[in-house]
Parts: C-alpha cells; sequence; structure tokens
C-alpha cells in the first residue's frame, strides 16, 4: 500500500471513529443521566434505545435552519464549523494504536505533535464567540464571552499539565511519550519514579479537570448556562447548525481523551494486553481497542462529573482557574524541573 | 302603649300586642316557623321560644302578649336548649333530604338546624312515612318534609278563603293535605309555596329548575294585570325560573297571583323577536317621509299599556313630531276576582294603563280598534306598533289592512300576525329585560329592572324610540332609562321610587283599553 | 471561593489537642478546601444510584398501580339495577372549587327517589382532580377511579356526559 | 304481599252521597242547636255514618257542602278522629282495647284469636268485608277487662272461647248484637255512697225512678224561686268542690273566672272520659243520666248558661242514649228546654258525640271538637271562662263534678265539707283496675289512704301475688312503686295535696295496680304508645317526642334497646315537658320519666339481658 492511501485510511479512520464516537456519546450521556437520576433514558428506538442518536440526526436534518434577523450570516454560518473543525485536527497527532507493519496508527507523526494539538484546540473558541456575536443575541453574545474568557484561564493550566507530561516524558513527539510510558510506566503515576508520582497524578488530574473547563463541560458549562443566558452561544442555532456546535463539543471531549490518554495514562498501551512489538494487525486492533477503553472510561467520567457536580459561579469558575489551578500546575511543572535537575541531572 | 324590655333594652309596643312582631321589627332574631305575619298566628311550632318575666318556662313569643314591664330574654342557653329541643323533635321524622329538595338554601328548618343543632342526631327509630303527591295543577307535597305549621292551611282558609287545605291524621302522622277529590286549584296556591318554611309543599313549575344558591334574585314588579305585585325573579343561566311575591303593604302584601307568577315562560319562548327587521334611524325618516307625502295626520302610533313611563314619554315626543295620532292596545281579560282578604286580580292585564293617561295628558284611552278604522277611512297611511304584550289584543282587520298601507312598522317583543306584514320589526327587550316605570290602578310609580339579558339584537323600546328621535333631531344623544323618566316627571329618580314605588296621584282605577 | 468557606466552614482545631489530632485537623481542613472528599462522595452517590434499580416503569408495558386514595377520572356508579346513584343534588357542582360540574335534574321515573339527573356533564378539562364532589356526595354516587391514562383528541370529548360517566 | 293484595278488602265508592229528605231535615235539626252550623260536623258525619254504613270521601264532599266548609276541613276533621267507620271496615267492626288494664287482662291474646280466627291482620277486615279487627285505646271499661266492642256495643270480660263463640253467632247474622252490658258495684261496706247509691237499682235510669227519690227538687227550687245565680257559685265555693276530671281545680273559683260581658255563655260538660283506667262517669251516665242533668241545671243557671253541650265520647254510644232519652223525658216535664220550670229561662242541652280522641277531654280540644274542628288544643291564655266555645265564655265541667252539685246544694256546704279532707272535701269516685280482687268503682271520701283502698276494701292482690306498682290517677299520673304506696311515713292518702306531695296526681281518681307479674318495660310501652297515639299533632315537642319515646319503649319492651336508652327516654321526656299547648306531651312525660326512674333496675337488667342474648 501506497503512503498517500494508508494516510487516507487513517484520515477515514480518525474521522470516522471521531464522528462515530458522537452517537455514541449522546447515547452515553442519557442514558448515564437517566441511570443517576433513577430513570431508563431513552429505550424506545431500536434495541435498548440504540438508534435513538439516528433519530435525533433525523430530526435535526428535518428542521428548518433559522438565521435570526439582523445576525451576521456568513459568520453564523461559519461559526459552527469553527467549532466542529479544530478538535479534528487537533486528533492527527494523536497515536489511536501501535503501529502495523511499519505504519504508525498516527495520521501525522509530528515532532511536535503536543505542541500542534494544543493550538489547534484551542482554536475552538473562536467558533463559540463568533457563533455568539454572529447571534446578534445578548444572551449568545455573553455566553460566548465567558467562554472565550474561560478558555483562556484554563488553556494556561492546561499547558502546564501537558508541559508537565512532556518534562517526564522529556519530548513533544506523542510517539515517544507513548514510547517512555511504556518503558518507564504512565506518566500518572510519574512515570516509574516514586519522587515523581504526587507530580503526575496532580498534573493528570489537573489535566482532566482544565479538560472539562475546556470542553465547556459540567461542572463549568457557563458558557450555556440555562438559568442566566438561555442557551448561551447557541441560544440562536437550530437544526443542523445546532448539531454541528452538538457534535463539535462531543469531537472536543473525544480527542481531549485522547490527548490525556496519550499524555498520562500510557496511550495505547496496556501491560499484558498489547505487546508494542507485535506489528501484526491483532496487535494493532488490541492497541486501538485499548486506547478506546482509556478514551471511554475518561468520557464516562465526564458524564459522570457532569450528574454529579452543580455549576459553579462564574467567578468561582474564574478563582478556581487563576488562583488555584495556575499556581498548583506552576508549582508542579517547577518541582518537577528543579526535583528533576537534582535527582537526575 | 306599653313598655317592655328584650334582653335588657326598652322597647315599646301597644299592651296585648303578640311579642314575635314587635321583636323581629325590634331586629331579634327570633326563629319560627308557624308564625307568619300576613297570618293568625297559630303557635303550634313551639319555635319561637323565648323567656318572659312572668312564666316559669319558656313562652312562644308568636302567642305571648306584651305587658307593661314584661322582660324578654332571646337569648342564652336557656333559650337556646328549648329551640335545640324542639328542633331536635322536628327533625326526627323529617327525611333530611336537603340535596333533593328544591326549598334547600332558603329553608328555614335547614338554616335553624345549621344554626342551633350540631349534626348529630339521637333519634334511631324508623322514621313515619308520609305521603308525596301533588295537591293541584301547580303544587305537590312532599308529606315528610311536612312540619305541621299549618301555614298553607292558614292561607288557604283566611286569604283565599277556599280552604283546600287542611292537616290530616293526628299525632306524628300529621301532614297538609286536600280533599282526595278536591285539588289546590285556586288563582293563588302557589303562594303556600312560598311561605311554606320548609320544602314539603313545592311549586311543580320550578321543580328541580334550579338550585337557589346558584341562582340569582332581582326585585322587579309583575306585569301581569294593573295591579303591579311586587315581585323578585329568580334567575339562573340568564333564565328567569321562577317568580315570586315581594312584600308590599300598599299593593299587594305577601301574595300574588299564580297566573302573575307564571307569566314568563314567554320570555324565552321560541316566538320570541330576535332579529332586526329594517333600521330605527330609516324607519323615522320613512316615517316623516309619509307624514311630508300625505299631511300631518297620516301616520298612526299604536302603543301598548304595557310599554313603561319612559317609552311612553318618547313616544309621546315622537308622535308630536311625526304629528301622529296615537292609539292604545290594551289586554283586558277575565273578571275581577277578590279574595276574602281583599287581595285582587285585575281585568287590565297590562301595567300601565294608568302611566298611559298620565304622560298623555288623556282622559280615556283611544283603542286601537281606531286605527283600523281610520285605516279603512283612508286617513292613516302609517303604523307603528311599540307593544310590550305578547298576547296582546290586537284590533281586528288590521292585519288584512296592512297592504293600504305605505309603511308598517313594529316594535315587538314577539312575533306575531302584525309582526309578519311589518316592513320593519325592531324587536324590543320584554320587561325582564329593561329599566323602566310603571304606573298601577292605584296611581303608584314602581320599578321594574333588567332581570335577564335580552337575546338577539333585540333592545329596550327606550333605545329605539332615542335613536329614531335623534335621526330627526329631536334629540342630540340617548339618555338612560332614567333620564327619560326625570325628562318625563320632573323631580323623580329610580332611588326616590326604592323597591317599594311611590303614589303620584289620587286613584281613579281605569279599567285598561279594550279592542 | 468566598461563598464556598461561608458554607464549609473549617473545623477549628481545639485548643491543646495532641499532634495527632491537629494533624487530622489540618488534613480535614485541607481536604474541604481541595473538594477533593466530597466531590469523590458525590461521585460515590451518583454511582450508586446507577446502578440501583429504576424507578422508572416501562409504561405502557408496565403500568403503575394507583395507590389507595389516588384522584383519577369520575365515573358515576350505578345500583344493582342499573340505575345511577346520582341523585341530581348538584351537592357535588356546589362542592367543585373548578365550577366545572353542570347537572341537568329531572323527576325520577322511580318511586324510590325523587330526583334524578337528565344531564351530568364534567367539563375534565376544568376538573382539578380534588375530590371534593366525592367527598360531597350524599348518595356514594360520583367517585374518582383510579384511571389517569384517557386521551381525547379534541376539547369536546373531555366533557364527558352521563352515557360516558356511567361507563366509565 | 301481592297476594293480600287482591284479596284485600275494597269498598265501592259511589260518586256522589246525598242525604234523604229526613236526613236532612234532622241535619238542619241539629245545626239548629249550634250558633254556628260548622259545629254540626261532628254529629254530621255521624249522620253519614248511620246512612250510608260508613264515612266516604264524597259523603264529605255532601257535608262540607250542606255545612258550609270546605271538604278539605271535613277530611282534616274525620282523620283526626279514629272512632268513624272507614270504608274500608266490615260489617262488624271488632274493637279490642289494648290499653292498660285490658292489656294486662290477655288483651292482646283476644286480638290475637280473633285475627287467626278471620285470617286476617291487626286493622284488616276479611275479603268478604264482613269483619274488621282493631285494637282502639282505652273504653273505659278497665274493670271488666278485657274489653271488646262490636260495632257500638260492649262485651265485657272477653275470653278466646268467646271470641269463637261471637264469630259464629256474627256469621250467622247480619244484625248480631251482644247482650246489654251488665252493671256491677263492688261491695263498699265502708261509706255509704252518695253519687253511686241508685246506679244498680232496676230504672235508675227512668225520670221517674229519679224523681221518686227527689231528684229535681233542688233545680226546681232554684229555677222557681229566681235564686241569685251568684249565690249557688258562692255556696260551691264555700263546699270547696274540686273538679273531678284531673286538675282538681276549685270549681267555684273556675265559675267566679267567668268574664263579664254580654256575651252568650256556654256550660259543657266533659263526658270526654277517656283517661285509661277511668270509668266512673261511664256508670253514672249509663246508670243515673238524671243526676247528671239536673247538676246541669244547677250549674247552668249559677253560670246564666242558656245552652249545654254535654261532649260524650264517641265510644260511649250508650250512654249518649241514656242522656239524650233523658234529656227528651226531662223536657217533656218542662224541665229543660223553654221555660224550664216555669222559670222564664229558656235552657237547651245538646249530647254532642266525640269519635276517639283521648285530646278531646282536655277542655280546649273539647271546645275545639265541640265547634267542629279538628280536636286541637288552644293556647291559654284565653281561658275558656274569658273566651271558650265559640269565642264566648264558656264553663267546661266534669260529669262528676257536675253530679255533686245536687247534693251539696240540697245538704249545703257543711254537709259536704265534713266528708274528705280540708282542702279537697266531699266523696270521689275511684275506679279500680288491675290486678286486685274486687275491681270497680269506689265512692269514697277524699283523703283514704291508697294502701286501705287497695288492700281493704278492694280485697288485695289477687293469686297471693304482692304489689309492684300502682298508678294512682290515671296513665297521665306518675307511677307509685309497692314500697311508697305501703310505707305509713309518709301515709300516701287519696287526695289532691298528699298524691302531689307524693310526686304523682290524683287526676280523674282512676287506680291501676301493678301485681309482681308485669313487665315494667311492656306497661310502659303501653302507656306511651297510647300516648303517641293520641297526640292531636299540633305542638312540635308533643308530636314528636310522643312518637320518639314510645318508640323507645317499644324497643325497650322487646329487650332491643340499648342501656344508655334509658337515660336517652328520660332526656327525650324532659324535652317535651311544658313546652306544648296542653298537657298531654307531660301526661306522657311525666309517667315515663318516673317509670325508667323509679325502676330503672329491672330495666337495665333486661337491656343487659337482651345485649347478652
Amino acid at each position: 500500500m501506497t503512503p498517500w492511501l494508508w494516510l487516507a485510511a487513517k484520515i477515514g479512520f480518525a474521522f470516522a471513529y471521531l464522528v462515530g464516537a458522537v452517537p455514541v456519546l449522546i447515547m452515553m450521556e442519557r442514558r448515564i443521566s437517566a441511570f443517576i437520576q433513577g430513570r431508563q433514558g431513552p429505550n424506545r428506538v431500536g434495541p435498548m434505545g440504540s438508534l435513538q442518536p439516528l433519530a435525533d440526526i433525523i430530526k435535526f436534518l428535518t428542521k428548518e435552519f433559522v438565521v435570526p434577523l439582523r445576525a451576521d450570516r456568513w459568520l453564523f454560518v461559519l461559526s459552527p464549523l469553527l467549532v466542529f473543525v479544530p478538535p479534528m485536527l487537533g486528533f492527527a497527532v494523536v497515536p489511536f494504536g501501535n503501529q502495523y507493519g511499519d505504519e504508525l496508527l498516527q495520521i501525522a507523526n509530528l515532532d511536535i505533535g503536543v505542541l500542534f494539538s494544543m493550538s489547534v484546540l484551542s482554536l475552538g473558541v473562536y467558533g463559540i464567540t463568533l457563533g455568539g456575536w454572529a447571534s446578534n443575541n445578548k444572551y449568545s453574545l455573553l455566553g460566548s464571552l465567558r467562554a472565550s474568557a474561560q478558555l483562556i484561564s484554563y488553556e494556561l493550566s492546561l499547558g502546564l499539565t501537558i508541559l508537565l507530561a512532556v518534562m517526564i516524558a522529556g519530548t513533544v513527539d506523542p510517539v515517544r511519550i507513548v514510547q517512555w510510558q511504556i518503558e518507564h510506566g504512565w506518566n500518572l503515576f510519574g512515570g516509574g519514579s516514586l519522587w515523581r508520582l504526587p507530580l503526575g497524578l496532580m498534573g493528570g488530574l489537573l489535566m482532566f479537570i482544565c479538560a472539562l473547563a475546556e470542553n465547556n463541560r459540567l461542572p463549568f458549562d457557563l458558557a450555556e448556562c440555562e438559568a442566566e443566558l438561555v442557551g448561551g452561544y447557541h441560544t440562536e442555532y437550530s437544526s443542523m447548525s445546532f448539531a454541528m456546535f452538538f457534535m463539535g463539543e462531543y469531537i472536543a471531549m473525544v480527542v481531549m481523551s485522547g490527548l490525556i490518554t496519550t499524555l498520562y495514562l500510557g496511550g495505547w498501551h496496556f501491560p499484558g494486553i498489547t505487546d508494542p512489538t507485535d506489528h501484526s494487525w491483532v496487535g494493532a486492533l488490541l492497541s486501538i481497542g485499548v486506547f478506546t477503553a482509556k478514551v471511554y472510561v475518561l468520557l464516562f467520567t465526564y458524564v459522570w462529573v457532569r450528574w454529579t457536580l452543580p455549576r459553579f459561579k462564574y467567578n468561582q469558575l474564574m478563582d478556581l482557574g487563576w488562583k488555584v489551578f495556575l499556581p498548583i500546575a506552576l508549582f508542579n511543572l517547577a518541582a518537577m524541573a528543579i526535583v528533576g535537575v537534582i535527582l537526575e541531572g | 302603649m306599653a313598655t317592655y324590655k328584650v334582653n335588657g333594652k326598652v322597647a315599646e309596643a301597644p299592651a296585648g300586642d303578640k311579642l314575635l312582631p314587635h321583636l323581629i321589627d325590634g331586629g331579634t332574631h327570633v326563629p319560627h316557623y308557624c308564625w307568619h305575619r300576613g297570618l293568625t298566628p297559630a303557635g303550634n311550632c313551639r319555635m319561637c321560644l323565648v323567656k318572659v318575666s312572668n312564666s316559669r318556662k319558656l313562652e312562644v313569643a308568636c302567642m305571648y302578649p306584651v305587658s307593661e314591664g314584661l322582660e324578654v330574654t332571646t337569648e342564652g342557653p336557656d333559650v337556646d336548649a328549648g329551640r335545640q329541643a324542639v328542633l331536635e323533635y322536628m327533625l326526627i321524622n323529617h327525611p333530611l333530604d336537603c340535596p333533593v329538595c328544591d326549598k334547600a338554601g332558603e329553608c328555614d328548618l335547614q338554616d335553624n338546624t345549621f344554626k342551633y343543632r350540631n349534626g348529630h342526631s339521637r333519634f334511631d327509630e324508623n322514621k313515619v312515612i308520609r305521603h308525596t303527591k301533588d295537591l293541584g295543577p301547580n303544587v305537590k307535597i312532599w308529606g315528610n318534609r311536612c312540619i305541621s305549621c299549618t301555614r298553607c292551611v292558614r292561607f288557604t282558609e283566611e286569604i283565599t278563603g277556599t280552604g283546600e287545605l287542611s292537616i290530616v291524621n293526628r299525632g306524628d302522622h300529621s301532614v297538609a293535605d286536600v280533599h282526595p277529590d278536591v285539588p289546590l286549584d285556586n288563582p293563588m296556591s302557589l303562594n303556600v309555596v312560598d311561605i311554606c318554611p320548609v320544602g314539603a309543599l313545592i311549586d311543580k313549575n320550578f321543580l328541580y329548575q334550579a338550585r337557589v344558591w346558584f341562582s340569582k334574585k332581582v326585585p322587579s314588579v309583575c306585569t301581569g294585570c294593573s295591579r303591579g305585585c311586587n315581585i323578585t325573579g329568580t334567575v339562573l343561566h340568564n333564565q328567569v325560573k321562577r317568580l315570586q311575591p315581594r312584600e308590599n303593604h300598599d299593593v299587594n302584601g305577601f301574595w300574588m297571583c299564580d297566573a302573575g307568577r307564571l307569566d314568563h315562560e314567554w320570555l324565552s319562548g321560541t316566538d320570541r323577536l330576535r332579529v332586526t327587521k329594517g333600521d330605527a334611524g330609516d324607519l323615522a325618516r320613512r316615517l316623516v317621509a309619509v307624514r311630508d307625502r300625505n299631511g300631518a295626520g297620516s301616520v298612526a302610533m299604536l302603543i301598548s299599556t304595557a310599554a313603561t313611563v319612559e317609552e311612553l314619554h318618547l313616544a309621546a315626543k315622537l308622535a308630536q313630531r311625526v304629528q301622529a295620532e296615537v292609539y292604545f292596545l290594551g289586554k283586558v281579560r277575565g273578571a275581577r276576582w277578590v279574595s276574602p282578604s281583599g287581595f285582587a286580580i285585575e281585568t287590565d292585564k297590562t301595567p300601565n294603563t294608568r302611566g298611559a293617561l298620565r304622560v298623555f295628558e288623556l282622559d280615556a284611552l283611544p283603542p286601537a280598534s281606531g286605527v283600523v278604522d281610520a285605516i279603512r277611512a283612508g286617513r292613516i297611511k302609517a303604523v307603528l306598533s311599540i307593544n310590550g304584550i305578547h298576547d296582546a289584543d290586537w284590533p281586528e282587520g288590521l292585519v288584512d289592512l296592512a297592504p293600504r298601507l305605505e309603511l308598517a312598522a313594529a316594535l315587538d317583543v314577539c312575533e306575531n300576525d302584525w309582526t309578519k306584514v311589518c316592513g320593519s320589526v325592531l324587536p324590543s327587550a320584554a320587561w325582564a329585560e329593561k329599566s323602566g316605570t310603571f304606573v298601577n290602578r292605584d296611581g303608584r310609580l314602581q320599578r321594574i329592572q333588567p332581570i335577564v339579558a335580552a337575546t338577539g339584537t333585540a333592545q329596550p323600546d327606550v333605545v329605539w324610540l332615542q335613536q329614531m328621535l335623534i335621526e330627526l333631531g329631536e334629540r342630540r344623544t340617548a339618555i338612560s332609562a332614567e333620564g327619560v323618566l326625570r325628562e318625563a316627571l320632573r323631580g323623580i329618580d329610580y332611588r326616590q321610587i326604592g323597591q317599594t314605588g311611590v303614589v303620584l296621584d289620587a286613584p281613579s282605577a281605569p279599567a285598561g283599553v279594550g279592542k | 471561593m468566598e461563598s464556598m468557606e461561608s458554607t464549609y466552614r473549617s473545623p477549628e482545631t481545639p485548643r491543646g489537642a495532641g499532634v495527632g489530632l491537629r494533624l487530622r485537623s489540618w488534613l480535614a481542613r485541607l481536604s474541604i478546601r481541595v473538594y477533593l472528599p466530597s466531590i469523590a462522595a458525590g461521585l460515590a452517590k451518583t454511582m450508586e444510584w446507577m446502578v440501583r434499580p429504576k424507578a422508572t416503569l416501562e409504561y405502557p408495558e408496565v403500568q403503575r398501580v394507583s395507590r389507595k386514595g389516588y384522584r383519577g377520572e369520575h365515573r358515576l356508579k350505578k345500583d344493582d339495577q342499573g340505575r345511577p346513584n346520582c341523585v341530581a343534588c348538584f351537592m357535588c357542582a356546589t362542592a367543585c372549587p373548578a365550577e366545572c360540574i353542570e347537572i341537568v335534574a329531572m323527576p325520577a321515573p322511580w318511586p324510590d327517589r325523587d330526583k334524578v339527573p337528565v344531564s351530568f356533564r364534567i367539563d375534565m378539562l376544568k376538573c382539578i382532580y380534588c375530590g371534593m364532589c366525592e367527598e360531597a356526595c350524599p348518595c356514594d354516587a360520583i367517585e374518582l377511579t383510579p384511571t389517569y391514562t384517557r386521551v381525547a383528541t379534541s376539547r369536546d370529548e373531555k366533557v364527558y356526559d352521563l352515557v360516558k360517566l356511567l361507563s366509565n | 304481599m301481592s297476594a293480600q293484595a287482591t284479596s284485600a278488602y275494597v269498598p265501592d265508592t259511589p260518586a256522589s252521597r246525598t242525604f234523604r229528605p229526613e236526613v236532612s231535615d234532622e241535619l238542619e235539626a241539629i245545626c239548629a242547636r249550634y250558633p254556628k252550623r260548622e259545629a254540626a260536623l261532628l254529629p254530621a258525619l255521624r249522620l253519614l255514618e248511620r246512612e250510608f254504613g260508613c264515612v266516604d270521601r264524597p259523603g264529605m264532599i255532601h257535608v262540607a257542602e250542606r255545612l258550609g266548609v270546605s271538604p278539605a276541613k271535613v277530611f282534616g276533621v274525620f282523620t283526626f278522629y279514629t272512632h268513624y267507620r272507614r270504608p274500608t271496615d266490615g260489617r262488624y267492626s271488632l274493637q279490642v282495647c289494648s290499653t292498660l288494664s285490658c292489656a294486662m287482662a290477655g288483651s292482646e291474646r283476644i286480638h290475637d284469636r280473633l285475627c287467626h280466627a278471620l285470617g286476617i291482620e291487626g286493622g284488616g277486615t276479611t275479603p268478604d268485608g264482613r269483619f274488621t279487627v282493631k285494637k282502639v285505646e282505652c273504653l273505659a271499661n278497665c274493670d271488666m277487662a278485657p274489653c271488646l266492642q262490636v260495632n257500638e256495643d260492649f262485651v265485657d270480660r272477653v275470653t278466646e272461647a268467646d271470641c269463637d263463640r261471637m264469630l259464629g253467632e256474627m256469621r250467622a247474622s247480619d244484625d248480631w248484637h251482644p247482650p246489654a252490658q251488665t252493671y256491677h258495684l263492688p261491695p263498699n261496706p265502708k261509706h255509704p255512697p252518695v253519687l253511686l247509691a241508685h246506679v244498680l237499682e232496676n230504672g235508675a235510669d227512668r225520670i221517674e225512678h229519679y224523681a221518686a227519690r227527689g231528684g229535681y227538687q233542688v233545680a226546681a227550687e232554684i229555677f222557681r224561686s229566681g235564686r241569685n245565680p251568684d249565690e249557688i257559685i258562692d255556696t260551691v265555693f264555700q263546699a270547696g268542690l274540686r273538679g273531678r276530671g284531673g286538675a282538681g281545680f276549685p270549681t267555684g273559683q273556675k265559675w267566679k273566672f267567668l268574664a263579664k260581658n254580654d256575651k252568650p255563655r256556654y256550660l259543657v260538660v266533659n263526658a270526654d272520659e277517656s283517661e285509661p283506667g277511668t270509668f266512673k262517669d261511664k256508670l253514672l251516665m249509663d246508670r243515673d243520666p238524671h243526676l247528671l242533668i239536673e247538676g246541669i241545671l244547677i250549674a247552668a243557671y249559677a253560670i246564666k248558661a242558656r245552652v249545654a253541650y254535654i261532649y260524650i265520647r264517641g265510644e260511649l254510644p250508650f250512654g249518649a242514649r241514656q242522656l239524650e232519652r233523658a234529656i227528651r223525658e226531662a223536657e217533656a216535664r218542662g224541665f229543660v228546654g223553654p221555660n224550664a220550670f216555669g222559670s222564664g229561662i229558656d235552657l237547651m242541652i245538646t249530647v254532642h258525640r266525640g269519635a276517639g280522641a283521648y285530646i278531646c277531654g282536655e277542655e280546649t280540644g273539647l271546645l275545639s271538637s265541640l265547634e267542629g274542628e279538628r280536636g286541637h288544643p288552644k293556647i291559654k291564655p284565653p281561658f275558656p271562662a274569658v273566651e271558650g266555645l265559640f269565642r264566648c265564655p264558656t264553663i267546661v265541667n266534669n260529669v262528676e263534678t257536675l253530679c255533686c252539685l245536687p247534693s251539696i246544694l240540697k245538704h249545703g256546704p257543711a254537709w259536704f265539707r265534713s266528708q274528705g279532707t280540708e282542702k279537697s272535701p266531699g266523696t270521689k269516685i275511684f275506679s279500680v283496675s288491675g290486678h286486685v280482687v274486687r275491681p270497680g268503682n269506689y265512692e269514697l271520701p277524699l283523703g283514704v289512704p291508697l294502701k286501705e283502698l287497695i288492700y281493704d276494701i278492694c280485697g288485695g292482690i289477687p293469686n297471693g301475688r304482692s304489689l309492684k306498682a300502682v298508678i294512682p290517677g290515671g296513665s297521665s299520673s306518675p307511677f307509685l312503686t309497692a314500697a311508697e304506696v305501703l310505707a305509713t311515713d309518709p301515709l300516701i292518702r287519696l287526695d289532691f295535696e298528699s298524691l302531689a306531695a307524693a310526686g304523682s296526681m290524683l287526676g280523674s281518681g282512676a287506680i291501676v295496680v301493678l301485681d309482681d307479674t308485669v313487665d315494667m318495660a311492656d306497661i310502659l310501652w303501653n302507656v306511651l304508645r297510647f300516648y303517641a297515639h293520641e297526640s292531636c299533632g299540633q305542638c312540635t315537642p308533643c308530636r314528636e317526642g310522643t312518637g320518639w319515646i314510645a318508640k323507645l319503649a317499644g324497643r325497650m319492651a322487646q329487650g332491643t334497646a340499648q342501656v344508655a336508652d334509658i337515660d336517652k327516654l328520660d332526656e327525650v321526656a324532659w324535652g317535651m315537658v311544658g313546652r306544648t299547648i296542653c298537657v298531654l306531651a307531660d301526661a306522657a312525660a311525666m309517667p315515663a320519666r318516673s317509670v325508667v326512674r323509679k325502676f330503672r333496675g329491672e330495666f337495665e337488667a333486661k337491656l343487659a339481658r337482651g345485649q347478652g342474648a
């Protein structure tokens, strides 16, 4: 197979992987929320309600796309795409499996993959901001402003925790970070060194919390806070354009989970299940499976947290971001640097 | 006059008078059943027990004479205990079927039981069963509810003198009844239903028509004859369900006749006019046009003596404006009936003959037959009828002569042969649907007021006539019926008339207008 | 954070406490500050609920059995001869706070009672299912059934007449 | 039910009834005896009964037309009185006395025997329309208990064998009458009778006999001498004669209360002897009617009444016939009628028959009845002496009271006062019935100890039984227990004061003696049933209360009541006292209260047994 075909295949797989996750996530979200509340959740369409997302999609597709009066039509149409596309790009550098033959199961093997994903992921806020502004609705605008402020605030802590993982592994190439973890141990647990254990734990936890904030998930979904802002930045969106926001959010969650998996949870590897040297199709599938499992455990936690914790107030959100997480992340990074230099030269 | 004390307060009454009416007039609550102001006292229900200083035991106020220095106590534990005991006895054989009893809601027994009893009965025995049957064409009796107060018996003996009712059997089987072959069928028979303090005697026409607490009661005046009995209308769902007499000692006492009482069924009849044919302004112009074409006196107005003083006043203005000849439409039926107690049912079955005499300043009203003669003579070219009687004595030949008229128009309440041939018909509000005043045969000005709303496009004649007068430039704006009355009879307004009326002048009762 | 502090006041360290107690106290304060134990407890609680049996019934396959005293749709009871118990006394209409009962009465054709309804209409859309009519009924004629599932496709259908109420 | 309904006796009702001309004239003659035509209503109904066998609807309409009253009024009056023959009554109406003394003597068995023999239920008529059996209230024949009335004739001391025999005879004949009643007077050695001195003598009811023993001398003397009527009133007043009907009001006093106006005055003789246990007036009227007539003459003269009515109860047709005949005899001699005794005074005496209503023994009820109304008592004041019959001053006196007058005027007040006690002078006839060896009428001076009367004069309790209770003055007087009767301190004497002090009353002097075999609950039920049946229905407490306590007592007699019902009966009875126009409610309530209080233990034991079973 030619490299181009491989590339096309991997892109196709990644696209399907991400888009396919959306209905699964919708279903997870609804069923888990129902279970936590003692309900059944949707279970009528298809076996166990599995076709409910399909029904939702049909519904969204058949609904009317309404552009509000005096909205900025172009930006209004464009912004859902801006939310939808960047997370997908971020997945390009995530190694979602080991390798099959010579071919790494990663779309683009960039040396600075981590930095790429960081930069691309933060683009998502444009879609939100523009969408809110283009709606010509004060609630939407407020929601989008909140979203951008929130993103900026937590981007810092997120970046610092990513840097922590990079420092532990000593590389910015995701593949090699995974490799390092296979060899030494998960970054979450300090990569095989006892003194790094608290730092890793703290970093992993912080990264997950910041990911919640980045993805506008509860308890940090101030941007679409119904009580105050109707629907937040997507108040005016309907039909498929609303679905794009929706999908974008879920895809961002998947990508973020993939990133956390890669940086802190040992990527596609799980001792005893995957063999890094097995480059057969079996090994490749197993590694994809492990990666998927880890990602979905994280996604489950997203949902679980959502139906457990109440929404913060905006001032609390900002306090937490700037006064707690940022110092902790900074301290973590400094400790890593200083102690690392002292202990390991 | 003797001075006595009621609950410590000094009162005065002629010595020897029975206590009860004076207590009630003095505003003291004394429950009673057998006593009725319009009947001789019987003293048998034993409910009006009071404590008097001259007697150890409780005495019935309806039979106890006022005497100098008497001290009367009408409340307190002793008196209440006595009344409670009497009520308990009264209730033991009473069926307690208030839920299906038409009297419920206006029942003295119910009210007093609510006031004095605790809802508990010590009576565990079988109740006495008495008859339920028709007493006559209008009255039905539920004997089980009868408390043998004999009000109805005394009414038929003292007021109508017909004596159809008596208490039959004795002891706890006592119940009011008629002789099996002689029904209760006198011209005032339904009054026994009003005076029955419980639901034993029931008006068959009102039977199960309404629960009284859902209905509304509006005071008015009967239009059944020139007596002008004061009445109260019971209304439910914008329908007159029943008419009852209202106390007015200058007119009808406590009573009214059955004919007047049942004279409301046509109000919601199918032959009521509900749709306007033509238009008031147009009609006015055409009347003037007829006058202009044929000269003064070519227009005739046929006004019924059921029209109110206000309507007559406006009609007089219109007649003046179109230089019309005025004739009057009446309704004279039967023979005068006077009860031994002096209650009279008049032959003039319209309420306002006297009012017409006064407004038109006539000594006698030209009868409707004059119109027919005038049309035959070719003098009259237009006839406008203003009628509020649903079965008036229309002059013979009028309908047949309609083709010879240039204009036939009617303001009427019901469809009849005449309105069928009229080019313009303006539906009028009937007496129960409008405000106005009548002068009864004794010269008493009394007031009616709307009991129900008019249906369709019907309007009070006061409105129609004012519209016509406005069209003719006689008036600038329409005013209320009361305003028209002030115009017609200077210095008299509705507040002055009140609920019992005012006397306008010395009586010389007119006999009504024939055909 | 101020509001949080005000809600979760840190436990004071008792005066003259030993080292162990002081340490525990400090840890407790820290844990509250960090929220994590509380969050963990919350997550545990939601997890517990997730695995519990569900409260939701799979309607309409599984129908709820109405508890005693459930106030659903009305019905008019009949006696053993199939005649309505109702004597058209209007007590229900009088008691009804929603004024949704409309009765027209007529004399009874049977000797054992005076009055029967010729028309008995309940506007179920006005009804607030308070059960006062049942309380007020002296003849045990009207009652609220456990039925709660009746649907209609027009307003008129929800005005129940005598026939409907008797067959309800 | 249906079988019975088809076989029930349904008489043919004609479309109209009209009196024959001679009856019509008779009616006019009757009407002429009253100032108002409607007062002839009761006699007119009697005419209907006589002419057409019953009072029916068309008959009532005819009478209404003739008397100028409404048919409903006639209907109301007719239904008030129980003694008129109903259209559904059979040829022979067998009326079994069911009140106290007769009930104790077994009238229930007689009734059941008759019903069983005829195959009908009580109150029913045989399908052939021949026999009707019903229970009636006291027939004033208590010493001859049990008593039966066949149409208008009395049968004394009926046994079950008599029933069968009589039924056989009645089946065979269309016009059967029992043998004429015989009278007896038990020996009374201690006190020679005054009023009853001649009643058993042959022909004592004839004017010849009466005149021969000095009768009408007093009246003749008074009328002829033109004495001042007030003198006579004073004489009676001084004699201290007290009313013998029950209340014991001084007669002279009553006469003095007469309103002084120019309205006509009426004397009304209360011969409506219907208090259970009383049978004295019946004897006087049946056997010595002229004594009464002389008394009437004296009283009428004294009170300046020119019209006297004798209201005799409907159940005593023989007495009425005797009186009418006696009046005719007196009229023939010129004692009664226009120009009586040649004194220029016109005096008319009319016998007016009642028709079976105890309440007509109450004076205002009697006056209502006499006016042709339902016998509803009237509210006092005004008292009859001020405004009575036809709204004129009226004196109502008992038969026995009037019978005392001739001897008082003959012998003087001092003689009268020499008998009896200070406050209750004179002799009084005591009607003793129930469980005594010699029941009957005893004329004794007032103040005789009750104990002495029962044990010495009447021979005590028969069959070795012991005394349980005594009703000293008719069933409306509170009961006395054996202990009270036998006590020596206070000794209960038969006078107004002594009995009032004992918590009871002398009443009409009807003494019913109960031995220890009786069930007091049965007795109470019997008494209260009587009052429930006889309440006129005018006042609420009496109308409903008598029925209620009778039903309560009924359940007690049957043992189905609760112990708590004893207090309920007591309270309900108490609620009736003093709240009504007349004293019938009190008359029912007072004995009821005395029985449940004095015999409470017996009631409790019985009801407790009933509940246990």
